[in-house]
């Protein structure tokens, strides 16, 4: 059979190089389009062939590469990657038909940093070889730096380079567990691998429990950087805000860090030597994320910050599911990843159009653009009660699997995260009423109604999350089914 | 004996004497054809050695070994070599003096040849000492050029202390161990370690040396030389000489004086930290490109030196593939910056610092295969993936991890986090800053020497399997003597 | 095959309305307001053979389980208790949007009036019909936005937009506790199951729940160092829900602002449907507080102090809407209390309850409707501007009449004469007294009877004060058209007869409700777990006195009413003064506003709290640039060294050897 | 005959003069000749070892260092003299351009 993941992965690569090498808008976004595309229908082919009944990875690739050090080409997907390239792979295109009219400069770049995105990101989801994985991992950094530092707001390069510096030390934290793990199993197997498989099995085969513990963390820094969770976030306002429309899509498609969560993390967890200590942590981090977040997001001024913190707020449940270690749970907090990932990139194409046609985010400056824009009204009506949680939409459904699973193992926090569901709702209406309802503010002068590009790109996401909402199987049951069997791994060890 | 396996250097020396002869006879104008032959002659030095690999042979009475490791860094070497000719047919250009540019040039090249096949003190120094003095003099070749001057007198005078410390050291060693063959000097390494003299030889050869690896604080001549002197041979003394000084760190510490491991390895355990986190700091308000350069190769000097305090097979591999990454990565930088210096004194003889970073403004516009090429060598530099500089760190860090030496690793990581910074301020500036000045024609030999870095950066990176085991092969020599 | 088999027809019919309104609405004339009629229509004809059905014959429950994802499902269970909401709720939901057609015609977005409220029907049904609590909470959080939607309907009133948020946000409080109630019955089912699931086995669904109410009950949780069962914690959770949805004290506050929204939508949603969830709610879940004797306790206070407490305020309303509003408040208390007395008498409880729900329903929406058609007539609220009403819109005042006779519940005791509300009213109040007697806790029946006074005073105020004497103001005016008169007279129809012909039957009916539909359920039997006993059946005589108290006290306020507003002998003015405490206190509705909205939400939560969050925020912001600062500042220094004397350099590589001699035989030594 | 210790002595004095002139000096042409005494010291004490250790190696190596420091001379006066032409000084406290 074809090796359809490495088509995923490179064609989008490949087109961003021929992206790169256009002229004029129109090829550059064709092109663009047409990459996008491409990648989707694969994508929605192998979705068809995937079987969601089986916890392995599937439509594996394996070439080996650089054999005295073990490093192997190995790419597979499992129930935990298929719904997250599917998000990219679906929202893509749409986002480059939501940038179809824009002007800015140097659009041959821009498209090809969108293309490298969506390569580097699908390459975490499906890289199999810890030396692999790490490469995507930082390949996603690069073109969303040129994405922040040249088409960013007004304080691009401070936001850019805190970004980069301060996730690229997570990563190398995580490279530095990594390399724990790599040469623990080296020493017990006497033949190095990065094969990531295999090193998780290796894993409970340590022998010292300090070891255990340190490359846990270690890993666990690295990936809950990315997600972020508090108190790890303080690169995130700056770089969503700060960065364009499309670049803060890319950055909500950055699903890397949950992923790492399920695919490594808990795997691994019931075999530290203090896995109680471990889920504590996790529990913690995300519980109070989920509340920290939802007070920033109300004591935000800026539309666009409000939703980046937001952000922080709802990937709270995704660590607190992976820790709630129930089957609902953990399920619940990937489709948190998944769902979170369809809302947030419509919230910031909203901030982004509403940014354009008034010229600002400040949410006391809008006001009564419902009247003006209608189309935008629905749209960001809906989305904004999929944020706080609406049930019939998809966030409530991962919402409440993460709530309800965890509360079996973990009460307090979730009493916590309950908190902060009032919160949540308080800032959405708040921002909704402020900027969309009320007497129409003249000073915005005349403002015109999104175009038809953006209609159908945003459209098409909101009746995905609606979709969703009302039937998540077509993504929950293979989730359920890599969660079972996580899950059952935690019974095994009586965690 | 045979001489076809001293081919390569007969090669290189042939062609330095017949570019200084043939140079006597030509007008400056028609002198680029100088450069051509030299590159010629490298290249053809090149394929023979590469076409040697694997041959082992003693030769000149034992002090002069062929083995893996010789070989592999004479290959480090030609190629810094190989850059530094074809980027020195544009530097030249004009000039007067083009044939000893390029003879000097290849004469170093010699020196850090047989450096790196030196099996006895003897030839070890004299050889040293060849490439050196070359050096010098390619320093301050810019005779008109204050900076240039400066630069090539505070790297003779530093250079020649730096010599004298070694001599005394080297003494010390011969005084102790009554030879200057390595492999005997490791044999009667026992007596100088039970002497006193031992600590000070150890200490003297190492500040011999470190003048060369420039690990502080012996480093301090380094900055101001790799700003000072022409870009080109920035090129030469960062990548090439600087390779010189650690393998012959490499055959004198780890071969010959094992016996005294526990002292050495402090000492290096010491300078490496330093090393590493002066250059990184230091680097980060730099505003002269070419400083800013010459501090990061201070930090690569310290982490490759972190071989010397892992000393497992595995990291003394990644050293010397470090070694060879780097040679790609920083002569391709400095010879990326020597292009923007020459466009920016085309545009204006008298510029005062043509390699200020403002300079770099809009880059990405004016000069886009520069750029580009600058951008993969910085990115390289700060190991992100797929490229030359990360599958080394790679190799080193994790080794680093492997014999325990955690706490080592995590500073050296940190390092390189801190390094994005200045990396990254490169790359901003060259394609993020507006500039109001207008494209500009980019000097082919520059380009096509960018090009070939380039290209051994991401070739080194991607398909690394063959230049590790090399490096695995070389390393075994060393261990050899353990 | 059986009418039961459309059940999901019901909701799926208006849903479709939405659906097809909303997007081809604008081209139709009226809004295409015939959509949802239509759908409407058959869902009521269905629900109401469903009804009849059950009546012939009770054990044919509809109940349809289909798997959702996990081990949840969504269903529908059509049992009496559910049938009697879906016929009430189709019905006044038909006739509201009938009337709708007529009100809302000069309104500029008619269709997006019509999509939104087929849509509440939609959710309204699908609440009714569920037949797990997690369907249950989704259609009740939609139901929720709905009337967040219909209350900021005129969203360019700033006003309109404020209820609107203030509404969904308070009902939000109830809902998160609800919320927390359902998690916490999910996860305690996960244990008894331990974990694994069998499969077809929906753990939310109301039979498994009721099946596993003694393993609950056996839970205990340590709140505050009390000792608390978990289904006395799940049941007064979901209590807490009912609480924000019914407007019961404390979480009341959104009920009167939501009058911004359309008349229509008052009465639909915040008169007769949406609000009696709550009350639905418990009902539902009875079982459970049958099992949890301190929760209905609870929620006879709850209930008899709102009836009260709303009441009071009712009385110094001028707003027309708002006294209406008030009086809604204080019926769902009555509501409420009438559940509460399940802890004396069981389930029969349930129909009491609902019994009143239902007449209310029908009493309420009338009011909401007639006050509508006055609004649309003259165009004010306030009722210091009106009077004399009753000569411009006969049709109008006469069914506002007999609507205001059912609140108040006329009715003569011992007969089947009466209005509607007189006998689900008097029901609740004399299993109050029963209440009392058993429990021994009067405070309940004492406020309720008290409240029954004082609804008859504001009502008949209201009465006086619109459609008595002449008019204050010239307000031109006229009766209303057929498409909102029509829906009117047979409102009123219902309000003043259907108790009367239903009260022997509807009880039993809905009461019949556990014990056929839930296998087995004995509600002695849970009683006993929630460790006391029911009071026996039928041996209870109230003495007359009782019987005849409710009747006494609502003449009573009639002919307050009449004396102070028809008459007028008591001038008014030395009472309704700003210096006087009382009547202050009172219409600055006991100054919740200030406490809740200004002082809890503003000042704690928001400058608060998310302030406070900001700091800190601004704090770890500070420590990651403090790392760059640092170093960047290291590296200024640093540099120094290089100082470019050639003399100092050699001095440096002299003190580095030196140094590192030392240094290596420090370590050597240490070693 | 006299002792080894005697002639490392003498070398490491004249080793720390030149060092202590090189780091004082100021006239590029003393810090050359202070280098040359450096590397004469070393060069002392090769002979010596050599005779002590009856083995030749020393004494070739010394002249090979001679030669070498004779190249460095040359090297070295010629930096100087480009510089003097330049600057009109050799006293290298002038020469500082290139610094930080």
């Amino acid at each position: 059979m074809m090796p359809i993941l490495s088509m995923i992965v490179l064609i989008p690569l490949i087109f961003a190089a021929l992206a790169l090498l256009t002229k004029t808008k129109e090829q550059a976004r064709a092109i663009a389009l047409a990459g996008t595309v491409i990648v989707l229908l694969l994508t929605v082919y192998m979705y068809f062939n995937f079987d969601s009944t089986i916890a392995d990875n599937q439509f594996k690739e394996l070439v080996p590469w650089v054999e005295s050090l073990g490093i192997n080409y190995h790419l597979g997907v499992d129930g935990i990657s298929m719904p997250l390239i599917l998000l990219n792979a679906i929202v893509l295109p749409l986002l480059v038909l939501f940038t179809w009219n824009d002007d800015r400069k140097s659009p041959n770049k821009f498209y090809a940093f969108i293309l490298a995105t969506e390569g580097a990101v699908i390459g975490v989801f499906t890289a199999l070889d810890f030396f692999l994985f790490y490469i995507f991992w930082e390949l996603t950094l690069i073109p969303l730096f040129f994405m922040v530092s040249i088409w960013g707001g007004p304080n691009k390069h401070k936001a850019a380079i805190k970004f980069f510096i301060y996730t690229h030390v997570a990563s190398l934290v995580m490279l530095l567990g990594i390399f724990g793990l790599y040469f623990a199993a080296w020493d017990m197997t006497g033949t190095p691998t990065l094969d990531i498989p295999t090193l998780i099995a290796q894993f409970q085969f340590i022998e010292s429990g300090i070891a255990k513990d340190m490359i846990f963390l270690a890993l666990l820094f690295g990936f809950i950087v990315k997600i972020p969770s508090f108190p790890f976030h303080s690169w995130l306002p700056d770089a969503y805000t700060e960065a364009p429309t499309a670049g803060s899509v890319l950055f909500v498609m950055l699903k890397i860090g949950g992923y790492g969560l399920f695919k490594i993390m808990l795997p691994m967890l019931p075999f530290t030597a203090s896995p109680n200590l471990m889920i504590t942590i996790m529990a913690s981090l995300g519980s109070v994320s989920i509340l920290y977040g939802a007070f920033l997001a109300l004591s935000q001024k800026d539309l666009k910050r409000m939703v980046a913190y937001s952000s922080v707020s709802h990937m709270g449940y995704v660590t607190l599911g992976a820790a709630g270690l129930v089957s609902l749970s953990v399920s619940g907090a990937m489709f948190q990843q998944f769902s979170h990932g369809l809302i947030m990139s419509i919230m910031f194409m909203s901030c982004g159009i509403i940014k354009n046609v008034t010229g600002t985010r400040i949410i006391n400056d809008l006001g009564g653009l419902a009247q003006k824009m209608p189309k935008l009204a629905v749209i960001m009506v809906l989305t904004f009660m999929a944020s706080l949680g609406l049930p019939g939409l998809s966030g409530f459904i991962a919402e409440v699997s993460v709530l309800a699973g965890s509360f079996v193992n973990l009460p307090s926090y979730v009493m916590i995260a309950l908190v902060a569901i009032v919160i949540t709702a308080a800032y959405h209406l708040w921002a909704l009423q402020r900027a969309m309802f009320g007497v129409y503010n003249e000073k915005l002068g005349t403002v015109t109604d999104i175009n038809t590009y953006q209609t159908l790109s945003m459209g098409v996401i909101a009746i995905l999350i609606l979709y969703f909402g009302l039937n998540p199987s077509p993504v929950l049951e293979m989730m359920l089914t890599n969660s079972e069997q996580i899950v059952s791994l935690m019974a095994v060890m009586g965690v | 004996m045979d001489l076809m396996l001293l081919a390569p250097e007969i090669v290189i020396a042939l062609t330095g004497l017949a570019v200084l002869l043939i140079g006597l006879f030509l007008p400056t104008g028609s002198k680029k054809i100088l450069g051509y032959l030299a590159s010629l002659g490298v290249l053809v030095a090149l394929g023979l050695t590469i076409s040697s690999l694997g041959t082992e042979a003693l030769v000149f009475y034992d002090t002069v070994s062929i083995d893996a490791l010789s070989q592999f860094f004479k290959i480090v070497f030609l190629v810094v070599a190989l850059l530094f000719t074809i980027s020195g047919i544009k530097y030249t250009e004009g000039n007067s003096n083009t044939e000893e540019f390029f003879a000097l040039g290849l004469f170093a090249t010699i020196g850090m040849m047989f450096v790196a096949s030196a099996n006895d003190l003897m030839v070890l120094f004299v050889a040293f000492e060849l490439a050196s003095l070359a050096t010098y003099a390619l320093a301050g070749f810019e005779k008109n050029n204050a900076k240039s001057l400066e630069a090539a007198m505070k790297y003779f005078i530093i250079g020649s202390l730096s010599a004298a410390l070694m001599l005394l050291g080297i003494s010390y060693v011969y005084g102790a161990t009554g030879t200057t063959s390595i492999p005997e000097v490791a044999a009667n390494a026992g007596i100088l370690a039970s002497s006193p003299m031992g600590i000070v030889a150890v200490v003297l050869l190492i500040a011999g040396f470190g003048f060369k690896i420039a690990l502080v604080p012996f480093h301090m001549w380094a900055p101001d030389t790799y700003q000072g002197s022409p870009s080109v041979v920035s090129a030469l003394l960062a990548a090439g000489s600087k390779k010189m000084g650690i393998v012959a760190a490499l055959k004198v510490f780890v071969v010959a004086l094992i016996a005294l491991q526990a002292e050495w390895q402090t000492a290096f355990a010491i300078l490496a930290v330093i090393t590493m986190t002066y250059g990184n700091v230091v680097a980060l308000n730099q505003t002269s490109v070419k400083r800013m350069l010459a501090y990061s190769s201070l930090a690569q000097a310290g982490y490759i030196t972190m071989a010397f305090v892992v000393l497992t097979p595995l990291a003394l591999g990644g050293g010397i593939f470090y070694a060879l990454s780097h040679g790609f990565m920083k002569a391709g930088a400095f010879i990326a910056t020597a292009a923007v210096t020459y466009m920016v004194l085309s545009e204006n003889k008298e510029s005062p610092d043509p390699d200020h970073i403002d300079n770099f403004r809009g880059l990405g516009k004016r000069m886009p295969v520069t750029a580009l090429c600058m951008t993969i060598f910085v990115f390289a530099l700060a190991g992100i993936p797929l490229t030359a500089g990360y599958m080394s760190k790679f190799v080193l860090f994790s080794s680093t991890i492997q014999a325990g030496f955690a706490w080592l690793a995590v500073i050296a990581i940190l390092n390189s986090a801190i390094s994005l910074g200045y990396y990254a301020k490169i790359v901003k500036y060259m394609y993020f800053l507006p500039t109001d000045s207008e494209k500009v024609a980019e000097p082919y030999p520059y380009t096509v020497a960018m090009v070939v870095a380039a290209v051994g950066v991401l070739a080194i990176g991607f398909w690394s399997e063959p230049f590790i085991y090399w490096a695995m092969e070389a390393a075994k020599v060393l261990v050899g003597g353990m | 095959m059986a009418v039961g088999d459309f059940a999901f027809l019901i909701p799926v019919l208006p849903a479709l309305a939405f659906v097809l309104t909303f997007f081809l609405g604008k081209k139709l004339p009226s809004g295409g307001a015939i959509i949802p009629i239509v759908a409407i229509a058959t869902s009521f004809v269905i629900s109401l053979l469903i009804t009849l059905n059950l009546l012939a014959n009770p054990e044919e429950v509809v109940s349809q389980s289909y798997s959702w994802f996990a081990m949840l499902n969504i269903g529908i269970l059509v049992d009496p208790l559910a049938a009697v909401m879906l016929t009430m709720v189709t019905l006044v939901s038909l006739l509201i949007h009938i009337y709708s057609v007529g009100y809302m015609s000069h309104d500029k977005a008619p269709s997006r009036y019509f999509a939104e409220t087929a849509l509440f029907t939609a959710s309204m049904l699908g609440l009714v019909l569920s037949d797990n609590i997690l369907q249950l909470f989704i259609c009740w959080e939609l139901v929720g936005v709905c009337s967040y939607l219909l209350i900021g309907f005129w969203f360019e009133k700033p006003s309109a937009a404020t209820a609107a948020k203030k509404a969904f946000l308070t009902t939000r409080v109830g809902d998160v506790m609800f919320l927390a109630g359902i998690i916490i019955l999910f996860s305690d089912l996960f244990k008894i199951f331990n974990g694994t699931i069998p499969d077809g086995v929906y753990i939310l669904r109301f039979d498994e729940i009721f099946a596993h109410i003694p393993d609950i009950a056996a839970m205990n949780a340590n709140i505050f160092g009390m000792e608390v069962s978990h289904i006395t914690l799940i049941t007064l959770l979901f209590f807490g829900g009912a609480v924000g949805k019914s407007g019961q004290f404390p979480l009341h506050v959104w009920l009167p602002d939501a009058m911004e929204g359309p008349t229509t939508v008052s009465a639909l949603i915040h008169a007769a449907t949406m609000v009696t969830a709550g009350v639905y709610l418990v009902a539902r879940t009875f079982p459970m507080f049958i099992a949890a004797p301190d929760s209905l306790m609870v929620v006879a206070y709850v209930g008899a102090f709102t009836a009260i407490f709303a009441a009071t305020m009712g009385i110094v309303m001028n707003d027309l809407k708002r006294v209406l509003a008030y009086s809604t408040i204080s019926q769902l208390g009555y509501m409420m209390l009438g559940l509460g007395v399940g802890a004396a008498i069981g389930a029969e409880a349930v129909g009491i309850s609902l019994f009143h729900l239902i007449n209310h329903a029908f009493f309420k929406a009338l009011l909401f409707l007639c006050a509508g058609s006055v609004i649309h007539a003259v165009g004010t609220h306030d009722m210091r501007q009106l009077g004399g009403v009753a000569k411009v819109m006969p049709i109008t005042a006469a069914t506002m009449v007999a609507a205001s006779l059912a609140l108040a519940g006329i009715g003569i005791p011992g007969t089947s004469i009466g209005t509607s509300g007189f006998f689900s009213k008097d029901a609740i109040i004399e299993n109050a007294y029963l209440f009392g007697d058993t429990t021994g806790a009067w405070i309940p029946y004492a406020l309720s009877i008290v409240a029954a006074l004082l609804t008859s005073l504001y009502i008949f105020r209201l009465l006086f004060m619109t459609f008595y004497g002449k008019p204050r103001t010239d307000y031109g005016g006229h009766e209303s058209p057929g498409s909102m008169t029509v829906p009117l007279s047979i409102l009123a129809v219902f309000a003043l007869f259907f108790g009367g012909l239903t009260s022997k039957t509807f009880n039993t009916f809905v009461s019949e409700t556990f014990v056929n539909n839930f296998v087995n359920m004995d509600i002695h039997e849970l009683a006993s777990i929630g460790g006391y006993h029911l009071a026996s059946h039928g041996g209870h005589h109230e003495p007359l006195i009782i019987l005849w108290m409710p009747l006494i006290v609502a003449l009573a306020g009639f002919v307050i009413a009449f004396l102070i507003y028809g008459l007028k002998i008591v001038n008014m003015d030395s009472l309704v003064s700003r210096n006087n405490p009382i009547y202050k206190l009172l219409y600055n509705r006991y100054y919740q506003n200030a406490i809740f909205t200004d002082f809890f939400s503003v000042k704690v939560i928001y400058e608060g709290f998310a302030f406070a969050g900001r700091a800190i925020d601004r704090g770890f912001d500070w420590t990651v640039n403090w790392f760059s600062d640092l170093t960047l500042e290291a590296g200024e220094s640093l540099r120094q060294f290089q100082t470019g004397a050639v003399q100092n350099y050699a001095t440096a590589v002299i003190t580095g050897v030196s140094l590192l001699v030392i240094l290596i035989k420090v370590v050597m030594e240490v070693i | 005959m006299i002792p080894i210790a005697f002639y490392l002595a003498l070398a490491a004095i004249l080793f720390s003069i030149g060092l202590y002139g090189l780091m004082t000096q100021r006239s590029g042409i003393r810090i050359l000749m202070c280098v040359e005494l450096m590397l004469n010291a070393a060069n002392l004490n090769l002979v010596a070892f050599s005779s002590y250790n009856h083995d030749l190696t020393g004494q070739v190596f010394a002249l090979f260092s001679i030669a070498l420091a004779a190249c460095e001379a040359a090297i070295g006066f010629a930096i100087l003299m480009a510089l003097y032409r330049m600057k009109d000084t050799i006293s290298l406290d002038h020469i500082n351009v290139l610094r930080w």
